[in-house]
């Protein structure tokens, strides 16, 4: 891998806990890699794992997800079907030759933005290591 | 014009020896076969029945970019292909090249489309003479056969260790010579010929055309349609696989600020190709869909263009995964009566 | 064995009925190894009802195929059952169908058909070549014997056995109104060597093969129209607002395409594997979807299309389900 | 005539220096103004501040803006701020989308360029949502005028009566047969020396009184639905076994009982006994009894003496009634205040002190009991007493520990209970009071006398010679196998003087702290709370929403929220009772507009979405597709809570969250995933 | 004319004016008054009332509308779309000053010299009316050319009539005028109900009458039933088709109607013509 590849990650963030999470980081003042781009979605159960596949057609070398921690739901349930849905998905690309260290999902509470900050780095470092995503982007060429 | 040979081992030093043309032959990916751009000439094989996908694909590209433009500029950039870049067209079948004379009518028709005819025109064509038609072959019902040499500029014969090749056109002359074709000998035209008569006999399946362009519209309110609509999927292969069909989509495409208008193959068998924004459908139903089928290649082109736009492939017979027989379509369609229409 | 004197009887009867519409089954098709599906709206049609190893299509597929066109004004809605035959795979889609509410258990009769198996017509035809013209095959012992323009041949049961076959773990139809024959035995295991076999490849190797054979895809949907779980309204797929994948077609638009369609078969997928046999490009498309029925059943313990009661995989969740994955 | 073409506004916010001297906010401004769609892009010092704010109602109007962007602090933060602000100009509030360049953006990242591109990026994928947004419809339901209080502590009192006294209908549902809570277990309180008891009392007795109020005790909430302002509960009023209307609290049945003395109280923290039909304490209100049914030979064993329950025998009132069964009752409120409370830290779970070892290391709530004149020992702090209560000692060396179970990582607490520190000086100079001579040592890790007049009375307390040593004990020992010596070994370092200790004391009292109620878990599951970290219920903003939960029309009161004292948890009380108030009051509440929304024609009838629901909030309903009859998916407005999980399951697409749907996200994707 | 040599590549037009016609919000009605960015253009355009283009927008797409200005109106071409889909919703949110994509001119006219010593009865409801407009005006600058010119007009409301100042002109200049609107309103003093009801309310004699009609597929079907009724004979009736279009050059094959292509061979069509295709009355 060339050094120079700085992969681009989409986070997918529930706006009560992971969100918050991310927010208190800020307010630490915990510095992260910019690496990655965060879209506030209510719940983690929001997340259509259909968006996961469009992030990586659209040029993203990784993607995570992050909720609140099992049974801390804002609205109870959405991080449950949440893990069961982004298994399956991970499992999927995995299948069809996109490492699996592209998808990530994490719980990050809106206390955590210590953990915030590791989750982003290992995110990061796991894309790094899985190169960049490029055989997949909608490509220019024949145009 | 003349008529060459070729010893198959020589093929690569054959094709080879054009310097300027792009090469299209048949490439297998496992067991599918499409017309693709040939690197290297020792991988054409001559042991295949038919493509998968008809070359229709390489005048009308499953998609194509007509312009590029860029947001928040007003010029626009044509993407026609490059006349100038001369392509052979290598082994194709002769009722896939009869296609392109049936399908080049529309494509002339009173506007003509300049994406289409700058590739056909920069190609030649050698055909390959069937010898072992595939069983729902009916090319000989439509004017066509083993041996037709319409739309070719060239057709060749596999005679074993020896093709025998003849050429139709100048330009097919030209290519032949430049590939430093020798001259064949009447044995290769005998055998060529014994090849033709007995592939002829491997047809096995026709249709007798005479009066079906002017029934069908009479059968339009007709209940036979829904015994093969009523199983229809609504996909796309008889028409994507189809070397006469040639509908297709435009679409706008975005990349950041870049964009292109890109065509891309289109079926009248989806729901969505005649759909309204209104919501309203003139064909909602797979049996209008199966009839406008029908009705187009048997009946509505051949009204426009006088010709039935249908070569007898057998594709859409062999592919279609519920049995849809084009020919049994037909056949029922003549026992059909047209009074039986409105009473039903 | 299926005898098609009683199956042609028990669907005249079905189809004499007032409250039915049509019966979905097979006939003999006009070419080759495979029949076709039949749609039947009259009993003096049950004739043409065959069973036997050509009956590869999954008839529950065209119970969700049908349009509902308008009702005119002043007219009701015709809300006449639809029969169907189905054999032990087939049924499971019926199932699923329930499960999903595509229709209610009293809007559809059920004709089961016990079944030993059917071919495969890409096997059949290595082994025997192409015909023009309709192909009978009887299954005797580990034999199947093909009546073949005439000609009578013999092949091996176990290397004309569709795929699915190999594998069946329910030759039997686990819902019906009535059985035609008697129930067959279990023969088949399922494993997952496949699955196992190319999980051994590493994810360059796994995205080479698939970049391969979705490049060859020419985006027809007949792999989507086929399946009978795929009934939306409008698919996700080919909707224009918004376009989750473009129409144009190159390989990043075909995986996504494949990819969606595999995602929204997940927990759903019956195994009929009508979707590999329709690709016209060959595509080995039921590789995707035996990994997901692979993982769905290992992570989940969940297997589609067995129980009406069952929830719908990806509507439920287990508070103690896997999250090893999880950061 | 106006225009449906996004004109969209960009405002970039320095934030003082917060983003400024991070993000090159005028390189921002440049690439936003060169986006599609975007009219005008602006920066501003402060954009939340009123000439911020003011500058964007000015575009607004004069510019027919009609898409506003804010690039600034996390929407969490300003959202509702600048949705305001968008009002104020008679622009759809959902108009405006946030770009977080602060929290997540200047505030983490250190490389300037860095920061600056991706603050172009966010911007640029807020102007892509921009250009799909929606006017959402805020919807107004009314509120029923009534508020439900759960727990009936000082902080649930104390709410209960202030919406009363406001002239609303409250019900008071409390688990245990009194109200009271903690507060009434409690000697003194801190600073002032107030009996806690003295203090509490009239107020229990009034919300038992007071006409607006119906109490319940010894209830529980079985099941809550609705949304804010209609929410609908059912409560279990569990038997007591006695007819409270005939009871009158004589306590001839608990003389009577023959377990009398037998049973430890739990009102007097297992120290003293009562019977199985009891009071809870003598000051208990409703002053009814109850029949502990565990206990209870004739509940638990079916048989009670040869000659049955002798309780009834005694009962003159005919009170008791051993056929009594739990009484479901359903009520109709607007609001709910949760003041469920806390449990203390179960100090078996630092072995170490050996609480569960000796009789004379005793938790803070022991202390209170031990020293209270309504306790068991009369107040006095005898130890060692035998069985029927009597005999026993008086410590003469007397150690209080700090921070048990809290500031603690080791028991997963990290958290400070803020009331020990005070609450052990409180009890020092309660020993000093009443055992002058005695030897009194505080280990303390430090001391955290915040409060108004607590250090005043810190001070008091070391000049009334109790000695304060800064260390945390390691180990608490007894000296000897002896019976009769009761003497205990604290081991601790002084960390002032870096000198090992190994201190003799009679008595050591664990400042055990307050932890989140053992059955947190079925208040969150009943009323969907969250919790922080340190487990006690989530406000909704640590600062400015202290008493709000995420649930709209749900308050919090007390120390189910955090651990607080007595002023701050009445403050508290207070604060939810007045935004219960709010509600009640005004009589119409706005519900949640970013509501999912079913587009039917795209609906095929599967119920994935139905099932998917946490709230209930969607049903398949009959719908005539053009002369057919289908099914297709319903959402019920008032119960969505637009979390859109229903979106994901759907596999057309047809239902989606407003604000959040596919096409609105799509677009972001599209924007943020493309690697630069 | 379009680039011979490439029929796909649109012109760039400027939008000289937009308004709209109907009140802003869902299947609005927004007229675009535009001229081409290169005015040269104008030397080789030429279009005919009835005549389409397609009309879009750069990395949206385009669509077939008709051209809703008449020749003999100079200097400018005028659409009026209503707001439907995807490309149509862009268009709207296009204003004076921006640009978009017109290719045209496409299809046929309607017979305007055939017609010529004729009266002219133009029958339109909604958004029907922008194909006749062009009718209209054509033959208000070409008085002398024909006989009378009477205009019959419906929508649901009245404010949902398109060109509204318009038909106050026309009666100004004494052409006869009948507007409708469906349902009962506060003031409205003309007729109340549906287009072909008015059509045999007014019952125009077709004494040497052309009759044009447009609008919603079952007006057309009532209008044409109607006009048979007052004793019109099929090649008297004309009305123009709309089917789902891409190219609109006959290539891309979605707007066949039987063996016509609406978009070549239409999309202007005598009754007569319709009548022998089961296609287009289905």
């Amino acid at each position: 891998m060339s050094e120079e590849y700085e992969p681009n990650i989409l986070a997918f963030l529930c706006n009560w806990c992971s969100y918050a999470g991310a927010d208190l980081a800020g307010t630490s003042r915990t510095h992260y890699l910019p690496n990655i781009k965060i879209i506030r979605v209510m719940c983690s159960g929001r997340v259509n794992p259909l968006f996961l596949v469009n992030a990586l057609q659209q040029g993203a070398d990784g993607v995570l997800i992050s909720g609140c921690h099992p049974g801390d739901c804002h609205y109870l349930e959405g991080n449950f079907y949440a893990r069961r849905r982004f298994m399956l998905m991970r499992k999927l690309l995995e299948h069809v030759g996109v490492d699996p260290g592209r998808v990530n999902m994490s719980w990050v509470s809106a206390s955590e933005g210590a953990k915030f900050k590791e989750v982003i780095d290992e995110t990061v470092a796991k894309a790094k290591e899985a190169g960049p995503m490029d055989q997949f982007r909608r490509r220019q060429l024949n145009w | 014009m003349g008529d060459f040979k070729f010893a198959k081992d020589k093929l690569a030093e054959v094709v080879g020896a054009l310097k300027d043309y792009e090469v299209f032959a048949p490439a297998a990916v496992g067991d599918v076969l499409r017309f693709k751009e040939v690197e290297d000439a020792s991988s054409v094989s001559f042991d295949f029945k038919n493509t998968n996908v008809p070359p229709k694909e390489l005048m009308f590209p499953e998609t194509e970019t007509l312009f590029k433009f860029r947001v928040g500029k007003t010029d626009i950039e044509p993407a026609v292909p490059d006349e100038s870049k001369k392509r052979l067209v290598f082994g194709i079948r002769p009722c896939d090249a009869m296609a392109y004379t049936i399908v080049e009518k529309l494509y002339s028709w009173d506007y003509p489309d300049p994406y289409f005819e700058k590739r056909r025109e920069s190609s030649v064509l050698f055909g390959l003479a069937c010898s072992e038609p595939v069983p729902n072959c009916f090319c000989t019902s439509l004017g066509g056969g083993p041996g037709s040499e319409q739309g070719l500029d060239a057709l060749m014969f596999d005679l074993g260790e020896t093709v025998y090749v003849k050429t139709i056109t100048d330009a097919g002359d030209t290519v032949a010579k430049a590939m430093g074709l020798e001259a064949a000998a009447d044995a290769e035209k005998k055998a060529a010929a014994a090849q033709e008569k007995d592939a002829l006999g491997k047809i096995k399946r026709s249709i007798d055309t005479e009066g079906i362009p002017e029934k069908l519209p009479s059968l339009y309110d007709h209940p036979f349609w829904e015994q093969f609509s009523d199983r229809c999927l609504s996909c796309g292969i008889c028409t994507f696989l189809c070397p006469t069909c040639h509908c297709f989509d435009i679409q706008d495409e975005m990349e950041a600020f870049d964009g292109r208008r890109a065509r891309m193959w289109d079926t009248c068998m989806f729901p969505e190709y005649t759909l309204h924004t209104s919501g309203h459908n003139p064909r909602p139903t797979r049996k209008e869909r199966t009839r406008n089928r029908i009705s187009h290649k048997y009946s509505y082109f051949p009204e426009k263009f006088d010709v039935i736009a249908c070569v007898g492939c057998g594709r859409c017979i062999n592919y279609c995964p519920v049995n849809i027989d084009i020919l049994d379509i037909l056949e029922k369609s003549k026992q059909a009566e047209a009074k039986e229409a409105k009473t039903a | 064995m299926v005898d098609e004197t009683i199956l042609r009887e028990k669907a005249r009867e079905v189809l004499a009925r007032d409250d039915v519409r049509r019966l979905i089954g097979w006939k003999r098709g006009t070419y080759g190894y495979e029949s076709a599906p039949a749609v039947l709206k009259d009993a003096s049609q049950a004739d043409e009802l065959i069973f036997d190893p050509t009956c590869v299509q999954n008839p529950a597929s065209f119970i969700t195929l049908e349009e509902k066109l308008p009702v005119p004004r002043g007219q009701d809605p015709d809300t006449r059952k639809v029969a169907v035959l189905v054999k032990g795979c087939d049924s499971r889609a019926v199932v699923q169908q329930l499960v999903e509410k595509a229709y209610t258990r009293d809007g559809v009769i059920v004709l089961g058909v016990p079944c030993t198996g059917v071919v495969d017509r890409r096997k059949a035809q290595k082994m025997f070549g192409d015909t023009s013209e309709p192909v009978m095959i009887k299954e005797e012992g580990d034999k199947f014997v093909f009546i073949i323009d005439g000609e009578t041949r013999e092949g091996p049961r176990a290397e004309l056995l569709a795929d699915k076959c190999v594998r069946c773990r329910f030759p039997n139809p686990l819902v019906y109104d009535e059985l035609v024959a008697d129930e067959v035995a279990v023969w088949g295991a399922d494993e997952f060597a496949d699955v196992d076999e190319f999980e051994k490849m590493s994810p360059p190797e796994k995205w080479k093969f698939w970049e391969e054979q979705f490049s060859k895809c020419i985006r027809c949907y007949s792999c989507r129209n086929v399946c009978p779980m795929c009934y939306c309204l409008e698919c996700v797929v080919t909707k224009q607002k918004p376009q989750w994948t473009r129409r144009s077609t190159d390989v990043s638009e075909n995986t996504a395409y494949h990819i969606q369609r595999a995602w929204h078969l997940s927990g759903r997928c019956i195994e009929c594997g009508e979707c590999e046999r329709v690709c016209p490009v060959d595509i080995p498309i039921t590789t995707l979807n035996r990994k997901m029925t692979r993982d769905v059943k290992e992570l989940f313990s969940y297997e589609p299309g067995v129980d009406v009661e069952a929830e719908p995989l990806l509507s439920c969740y287990n508070p103690q389900d896997p999250e090893e994955y999880i950061m | 005539m106006s225009s449906r073409r996004p004109k969209i506004g960009v405002y970039v916010c320095h934030c003082g220096i917060n983003i400024g001297s991070v993000v090159d906010v005028p390189a921002v401004v440049e690439y936003a103004s060169s986006l599609p769609g975007v009219a005008i892009a602006r920066e501003y010092t402060y954009m939340c501040s009123d000439p911020g704010q003011n500058l964007v109602k000015e575009d607004i109007k004069t510019s027919g803006l009609n898409r506003v962007i804010v690039a600034s602090c996390s929407p969490r933060m300003h959202e509702p701020t600048f949705r305001k602000t968008l009002k104020e100009a008679g622009l759809n509030p959902y108009f405006l989308e946030m770009a977080n360049i602060r929290e997540q953006c200047s505030w983490v990242h250190e490389d300037h360029a860095e920061a600056t591109e991706k603050a172009k990026k966010l911007v640029e994928a807020a102007v892509a949502k921009a250009l799909v947004l929606e006017a959402l419809e805020e919807k107004e339901v009314d509120v029923i005028p009534s508020c439900l209080v759960i727990g009936a502590g000082i902080a649930g009192i104390q709410a209960a009566l202030d919406i009363a006294d406001a002239g609303f209908k409250v019900y008071v549902v409390e688990k245990t047969p009194s109200v009271g809570g903690h507060m009434s277990q409690l000697d003194k309180t801190f600073p002032t020396l107030d009996c806690s008891a003295c203090i509490l009392t009239p107020k229990m007795v009034d919300v038992a009184n007071h006409p607006n109020i119906e109490l319940m005790t010894y209830s529980q909430v079985e099941a809550v639905e609705g949304y804010v302002g209609n929410f609908k509960a059912t409560i279990r009023k569990k038997a007591r076994y006695v007819d409270v209307s005939k009871c009158t609290g004589c306590g001839v049945c608990a003389e009577n009982c023959r377990l009398a003395g037998r049973i430890p109280s739990e009102f007097d923290e297992n120290i003293g006994m009562r019977s199985a039909i009891y009071l809870p304490f003598p000051q208990a209100v409703p002053a009814k009894y109850t029949i502990d049914p565990e206990r209870c030979l004739q509940l638990s064993k079916g048989k009670c003496g040869k000659e049955g329950p002798a309780c009834a025998e005694a009962c003159t009132a005919g009170a008791v009634n051993f056929e009594q069964e739990d009484e479901l009752v359903d009520i109709e409120c607007g609001t709910i205040i949760v003041a469920t409370g806390y449990d203390v830290f179960d100090a078996a779970r630092k072995p170490e002190y050996a609480w569960s070892d000796y009789a004379n290391v005793i938790t803070g709530l022991e202390f209170e009991r031990l020293v209270s004149a309504s306790g068991p020992t009369g107040g006095k702090p005898l130890l060692g007493r035998d069985k029927k209560g009597e005999g026993g000692y008086l410590p003469q060396k007397v150690a209080f520990i700090h921070c048990v179970g809290s500031r603690d990582k080791s028991v997963g607490n990290e958290y400070c209970s803020r009331v020990c520190c005070m609450y052990l000086a409180k009890q020092a100079h309660l020993i000093r009071d009443k055992l002058p001579e005695a030897d009194i040592t505080v280990y303390y890790m430090d001391v955290r006398a915040f409060g108004k007049g607590f250090e005043e009375f810190y001070d008091r307390v070391r000049r009334e010679g109790v000695r304060y040593v800064r260390g945390n004990p390691s180990e608490v020992f007894k000296k000897n196998a002896d019976p009769e010596d009761h003497t205990l070994i604290v081991k601790v370092e002084d960390t002032l003087t870096a000198q090992a200790l190994e201190a003799e004391h009679d008595m050591v009292v664990l400042g055990v702290g307050l932890e989140p109620r053992h059955d947190v878990r079925e208040i969150i599951d009943l009323f969907k709370l969250s919790q922080s970290t340190d487990g006690f219920f989530m406000e909704a903003h640590p600062k400015l929403r202290p008493v709000d939960t995420a649930s709209d029309g749900i308050f919090l009161a007390g120390c189910c929220q955090g651990p607080k004292d007595i002023p701050d948890t009445v403050a508290q009380a207070k604060g939810a009772a007045s935004s219960a108030l709010i509600l009640i009051a005004s009589g119409k509440v706005n519900v949640e507009a970013q509501v999912s929304f079913v587009t039917s024609s795209e609906c095929r009838g599967c119920g994935f979405c139905v099932e998917v629901c946490p709230f209930g909030a969607i049903e398949l309903v009959d719908e005539n597709r053009m002369g057919n009859i289908v099914k297709v998916a319903l959402v019920n407005e008032a119960l969505c809570k637009g979390c859109g999980s229903c979106a994901a399951a759907c596999l057309s697409g047809a239902i989606q969250p407003r604000s959040f749907k596919d096409e609105q996200i799509l677009p972001q994707i599209a924007v943020l995933g493309v690697r630069t | 004319m379009m680039d011979e040599s490439n029929p796909y590549l649109p012109y760039i037009v400027n939008i000289e004016d937009a308004w709209y016609e109907t009140p802003v919000g869902d299947r609005a009605v927004k007229t675009f008054k535009v001229n081409f960015k290169d005015e040269k253009v104008w030397d080789t355009w030429s279009h005919k009332p009835g005549n389409c283009a397609m009309v879009g927008r750069l990395g949206i797409g385009e669509s077939m509308f008709c051209i809703s200005s008449s020749p003999t109106e100079e200097g400018y071409l005028r659409f009026s779309i209503m707001q439907a889909g995807k490309v149509t919703s862009a268009l709207h949110d296009l204003e004076a000053g921006d640009t978009m994509t017109v290719r045209g001119p496409l299809g046929n006219s309607f017979p305007m010299e055939e017609w010529e010593g004729k009266n002219i009865l133009s029958i339109g409801g909604g958004i029907g009316q922008a194909p006749l407009r062009p009718v209209i005006n054509y033959v208000r600058a070409n008085k002398d050319k024909y006989g009378n010119l009477s205009v019959l007009y419906g929508a649901r409301t009245s404010d949902l009539h398109c060109f509204k100042s318009e038909f106050q002109e026309y009666q100004e200049e004494g052409t006869e005028c009948h507007l409708a609107i469906d349902i009962e309103e506060e003031g409205w003093k003309n007729f109340v109900g549906f287009v072909p009801d008015l059509l045999l309310d007014v019952a125009p004699s077709p004494d040497n009458t052309i009759a044009v009609t447009c609008g919603p597929p079952i007006l057309i079907k009532f209008v044409t039933q109607g006009l048979e009724r007052l004793g019109f004979t099929a090649d008297q009736i004309y009305t123009t088709l709309e089917e789902r279009m891409k190219c609109g050059i006959g290539k891309c094959g979605r707007c066949n109607v039987g063996s016509l292509y609406v978009c070549k061979d239409g999309p202007v069509f005598s009754y007569a013509t319709l009548k022998e295709i089961p296609e287009a009355f289905a």
